[in-house]
């Protein structure tokens, strides 16, 4: 039960919580929340599977700042269009 | 090599000169989508000369850097894209009722093209991703754009598609964390069939599925390319489920060991199966003209699900010329179908299919479209859409026992001649009155028609299209 | 693991769990949404733990900073109905909790293997560093082996903002800000620009680069923008859209170059990498500071010509 | 060392528990402050432990990330009331 | 630990350090769980934890290699206490400003 397989389980977890709030909430927020969290997931597994060697895998932490940038401005157009969805008043 | 790099970076260059233009125009865009199919079309020809090329990104060594491949078919998808795309513009700034003219609908689509371009040359997993989450985006800013009815479908496909995204990462962190190499030649010649390897393959089937709106997963398609514009739902139903499709044949032909892809293969094929006959069922029993061509292409892309599937069950490197013949027929007659569709709709002022009474007479060129294009879906025999259904149906005849699979394509194409022929029946109906406003578009009738035919015009020329897609010497 | 770390990495992970779970069950949105932002900073905690300085900056900045910005945005623009509408999620019923369960366990299955093999891109990283041209690993990778990547990235994030103009957001009306609070984004808007340039001329030999230093500039503008002291920024301005569309425009400039010279696309000459990257580097870091800033804050609604 | 950043986490720990139960929205941004702090102190201590220099600058990012997040939330927030 | 640098003398020194600072940040927490309303809750927070992190910069630069890790490590502390002051007060402002008429919608959750 090395330190890199806690973390890979812990990301693992962690994917399948924000699965699991994708399938089940409703509230369109709370669900791109949800991806957020799955995102922290995979990122989990990646920075894990980096960990593995001695002096850390530098293609993994590259990847891992791709996926980040990747899901900030997914996020941001979710949030907009979430919001613009709902906005009866001012259109 | 160049030619298919000006191809990919063209559309990159028009789309960040329109948007620091701030301009609006499609005469830019068509020329730059006739320059691209013009790119494309000389390394097809680069291809069948001198055969498959490889470029590493920087002059990098193979396993660090990403190569770019160019094959028979990538080129041949190349030429593809850049034909739909060129059509697709010369609709969307000819005809008088898209809606898309003063939108940014120019700059997202040059992105749209530039993405795809990019999915089909590349050959590494991750890099995959990223074409595939600008595609996504991509699509969901097109559908977004005809207005706020289009944006709770759009943000269903958008966070569906983030979530298919995420599981299909998660599958290339397993498969890299078990091989340590991310370009799918290499893993091909490393992979063995243990657990991780299965799980990961199948989660990232399960993201590609999710994405390409195959059977299971397919239940955003319809409201989403119901909602959006015409030219932008040519544009998706042709082209953009078509892109993760590529990377699941990749991911299976190349990728997978073969003990792992034949335990895989039946799956696959009755999930087609079962998209043949769920989603043409649909496309029967609704009353919407967009969404009956949307449930369509659900029913359309199980025969291509089928076709891979028995690929892999059979190993049987013939049946990729099904495979993307398939995709190519569908392409050019989804694209005529929708436009066609689209113009029905907008002259006649409602979404019901039963507002298409005696369309035969008030509009005969954009019915004879459909019907064509409907043609071709079934598999008429002259037409691309029976090109690959025969294909697909000779390995079958060889032993008795393929009984069940010939009877499902049976049950298929029975049902897509009952939503086609459901459509062209009620055209030939006596027309009801026509309301004041109706102006028909000439035009983009004679626009959707061209499609139609070049998907007709496909048995011409199979001999050389079997060649370049199975690879097999003239 | 000794004991002392297997503790510290128990509560990091313990404490990771509690936050995700609370986000996803706790009865408010409000709260949900800060429980989140918590839950980001942790995670620059947990990447620093996992020997990745450049991800707990990369997640400390983007994912908790901007994000966190951004969902309270949207809460801001929510109407009073779905703010109240109390999402009670029940832990014992549902089968996507049943098919989450059963989805973790196979993965661990999965997973277990995987620690003691390695990756045969390390050493690769390793022997291809002198060419790169850039002292810091990470750096290297993202700016020199796959530089695609990057590009492709910069592109995504071009086309986030494209897509979000398309939805004419409208921001409600803003409130004066209190003086207490001009004054100190007064203060902290150069801390951020400074730390933020300093991040970016690292980049190249130590953690740091782009995408960190770009976030950081952005965080600091909406602060700016937020307590009125910047004037509105909006599409029309054509210097905003010459920051925004410059870094992608440069480096697909620098890749076709160096195509063209010969050493093959996106590849830079041997004497000229270190330089090539670091102007790419810059202007990547205007586009992506300024391209999250009005993502966040973008609120005029500019003309329709 | 360790011990001591385990003491730095379980402090977060606990003050999650008010920041759940916390009766006014202002105790909710309390959170952010807590993390900030708490978290630079963990990372300054990660990084005397690791001996990896550049968590130091992460500590740095973390702690000003801090202080501009709950600034501009205060000022979210503020709006939000104003225009209800 | 850079353990050849410093003398024994300044190793026990920078423990005690390090033990106050954590007995500070406990004390932090303690507050914040303990404190009847907002506003005290605020001073533990901010002023408390700003108070442990000092401790801990002084403890740890007893300990640090070169004077680079030790100017950094005081520049974080000096943003900590400014943002920790202005933060207070900010919340403070916001506590009271939103204590009319959000009272009712918080205690419900």
């Amino acid at each position: 039960m090395t330190q890199v397989l806690f973390y890979l389980i812990l990301g693992v977890c962690l994917w399948a919580l924000g699965l699991y709030g994708l399938l089940r909430l409703k509230e369109s927020i709370r669900r791109i929340i949800s991806v957020n969290i799955m995102g922290s997931g995979v990122f989990m597994v990646m920075v894990a599977l980096a960990a593995r060697s001695e002096d850390p895998d530098p293609v993994m932490h590259a990847l891992v700042v791709t996926g980040l940038v990747v899901a900030i401005s997914a996020t941001a157009f979710a949030l907009r269009l979430s919001v613009a969805d709902v906005q009866e008043d001012d259109q | 090599m160049t030619a298919a790099l000006i191809a990919l970076l063209l559309p990159l260059f028009t789309a960040l000169c329109l948007l620091l233009l701030r301009s609006r125009s499609g005469v830019l865009v068509i020329v730059t989508s006739l320059l691209t199919l013009l790119a494309a079309a000389w390394s097809l020809y680069d291809v069948t000369v001198n055969g498959p090329q490889w470029l590493e990104l920087g002059d990098w060594p193979p396993p660090l850097a990403i190569r770019f491949q160019l094959q028979p078919i990538t080129a041949l998808l190349l030429v593809f894209s850049a034909m739909i795309h060129l059509l697709v513009a010369v609709y969307a700034a000819g005809s008088q009722h898209s809606k898309t003219r003063y939108t940014d609908f120019w700059p997202l689509s040059c992105l749209l093209q530039g993405s795809l371009n990019a999915l089909w040359l590349s050959g590494d997993l991750f890099n995959w991703y990223v074409t595939l989450e600008l595609l996504g985006l991509a699509a969901v800013a097109l559908v977004a754009l005809s207005g706020r009815k289009a944006y709770g479908p759009a943000l269903n496909y958008l966070l569906l598609s983030l979530g298919a995204s995420l599981v299909y990462l998660l599958g290339v962190a397993l498969a890299y964390g078990r091989y340590g190499v991310l370009d799918i030649s290499l893993l091909g010649a490393m992979t063995e069939a243990d657990t991780t390897t299965r799980i990961a393959w199948w989660l990232m089937t399960l993201g590609l599925m999710l994405k390409a709106a195959l059977w299971p997963f397919h239940l955003w398609l319809p409201r989403a390319h119901a909602s959006a514009p015409t030219a932008v739902s040519a544009l998706l139903s042709a082209l953009v489920v078509k892109g993760p499709l590529f990377i699941l044949w990749r991911l299976w032909s190349e990728g997978a060991p073969t003990e792992l892809a034949v335990e895989a293969g039946p799956v696959l094929a009755v999930a087609g199966i079962a998209a043949l006959i769920l989603g043409g069922w649909s496309a029967l029993r609704t009353p919407w003209l967009k969404s009956l061509v949307a449930y369509s292409t659900v029913a359309q892309l199980g025969y291509a699900l089928m076709a891979l599937g028995l690929l892999m069950y059979w190993q049987l490197p013939a049946l990729d010329a099904a495979l993307w013949l398939f995709v190519l027929a569908h392409g050019l007659a989804k694209a005529s179908m929708f436009l066609a569709a689209g113009e029905l709709q907008a002259s006649l002022g409602s979404k019901r299919v039963s507002a298409l009474r005696g369309t035969t007479e008030t509009m005969p060129v954009a019915m004879f479209a459909f019907a064509v294009a409907g043609g071709s879906l079934i598999g008429l025999p002259p037409s691309g859409g029976f090109l690959a259904k025969w294909l697909l149906l000779e390995p079958m005849f060889e032993t008795v026992n393929h009984w069940p699979w010939v009877v499902g394509i049976l049950l298929g194409t029975l049902i897509s001649a009952g939503y086609v022929f459901r459509v062209v029946a009620l055209a030939f109906d006596r027309a009801d009155p026509v309301p004041p406003d109706f102006s028909p578009d000439r035009f983009a009738h004679w626009l959707a028609l061209l499609p139609a035919l070049v998907v007709w015009g496909l048995a011409l020329i199979s001999e050389p299209l079997i060649h370049w897609l199975t690879g097999v010497p003239l | 693991m000794s004991l002392h770390e297997w503790m510290l990495d128990g509560t990091l992970g313990l404490l990771v769990l509690i936050l995700a779970v609370a986000v996803l069950h706790v009865r408010s949105l409000y709260i949900s949404i800060v429980l989140f932002i918590a839950f980001g900073l942790l995670l620059a905690l947990i990447w620093a733990r996992l020997g990745a300085p450049d991800l707990a900056l990369a997640e400390a900045a983007i994912g908790a900073g901007l994000t966190g910005t951004l969902l309270l945005a949207a809460y801001g623009r929510v109407s009073e109905r779905r703010r109240k509408a109390e999402e009670p999620l029940d832990w014992h019923a549902g089968p996507a909790l049943l098919l989450s369960l059963i989805i973790a366990v196979i993965l661990m299955r999965a997973v277990w293997p995987l620690p003691d093999l390695d990756s045969a891109l390390v050493p690769a990283v390793a022997d291809q560093m002198a060419q790169s041209g850039v002292g810091h690993p990470v750096t290297a990778v993202l700016l020199s082996f796959r530089a695609w990547d990057t590009l492709l990235e910069l592109l995504v994030l071009l086309l986030a903002f494209m897509a979000v103009r398309q939805l004419l957001p409208s921001l409600p009306r803003q409130p004066e800000a209190w003086p207490l609070l001009q004054a100190w984004s007064r203060l902290l808007a150069p801390l951020s620009v400074l730390i933020g340039g300093y991040l970016l001329w690292r980049g190249s030999a130590d953690p740091g680069g782009a995408f960190q230093a770009g976030a950081l500039l952005a965080a600091g503008a909406i602060l700016l923008r937020l307590t009125g002291l910047l004037p509105a920024l909006g599409w029309h301005h054509f210097w905003i859209r010459a920051l925004i569309l410059g870094g992608c425009m440069v480096f697909l400039a620098i890749g076709v170059a160096g195509y063209w010279l010969g050493t093959g696309f996106l590849g830079y000459a041997d004497g000229w990498a270190g330089p090539l990257i670091l102007l790419i580097e810059v202007f990547a870091t205007l586009s992506i500071a300024t391209t999250l800033t009005l993502l966040v804050i973008g609120e005029t609604r500019e003309v329709r010509e | 060392m360790i011990i001591l950043a385990t003491v730095l986490l379980l402090t977060v720990l606990f003050g999650l528990w008010r920041v759940l139960r916390g009766p006014t929205a202002a105790d909710r941004l309390l959170a952010i402050q807590l993390f900030g702090t708490t978290g630079a102190a963990f990372l300054l201590v990660l990084a005397m432990l690791v001996d990896i220099r550049a968590l130091r600058d992460a500590a740095l990012v973390i702690a000003l990330l801090a202080a501009v997040l709950s600034a501009a939330l205060v000022q979210y927030l503020r709006r939000q009331e104003k225009s209800n | 630990m850079g353990m050849t640098v410093i003398t024994p003398l300044l190793y026990w020194l920078s423990w005690i350090f390090l033990l106050l600072s954590a007995g500070f940040f406990i004390a932090g927490t303690v507050g914040m769980l303990r404190f009847p309303d907002i506003y005290s809750r605020l001073h533990a927070v901010t002023k408390a934890d700003t108070l442990g992190l000092g401790l801990l910069v002084i403890g740890l630069s007893l300990r640090a290699d070169d004077l680079y890790s030790v100017g950094i490590m005081i520049l974080i502390w000096l943003l900590v206490m400014g943002s920790g002051a202005t933060a207070c007060q900010l919340l403070a402002r916001y506590g009271r400003e939103s204590e009319g008429d959000t009272e009712a919608d918080d205690v419900a959750s």
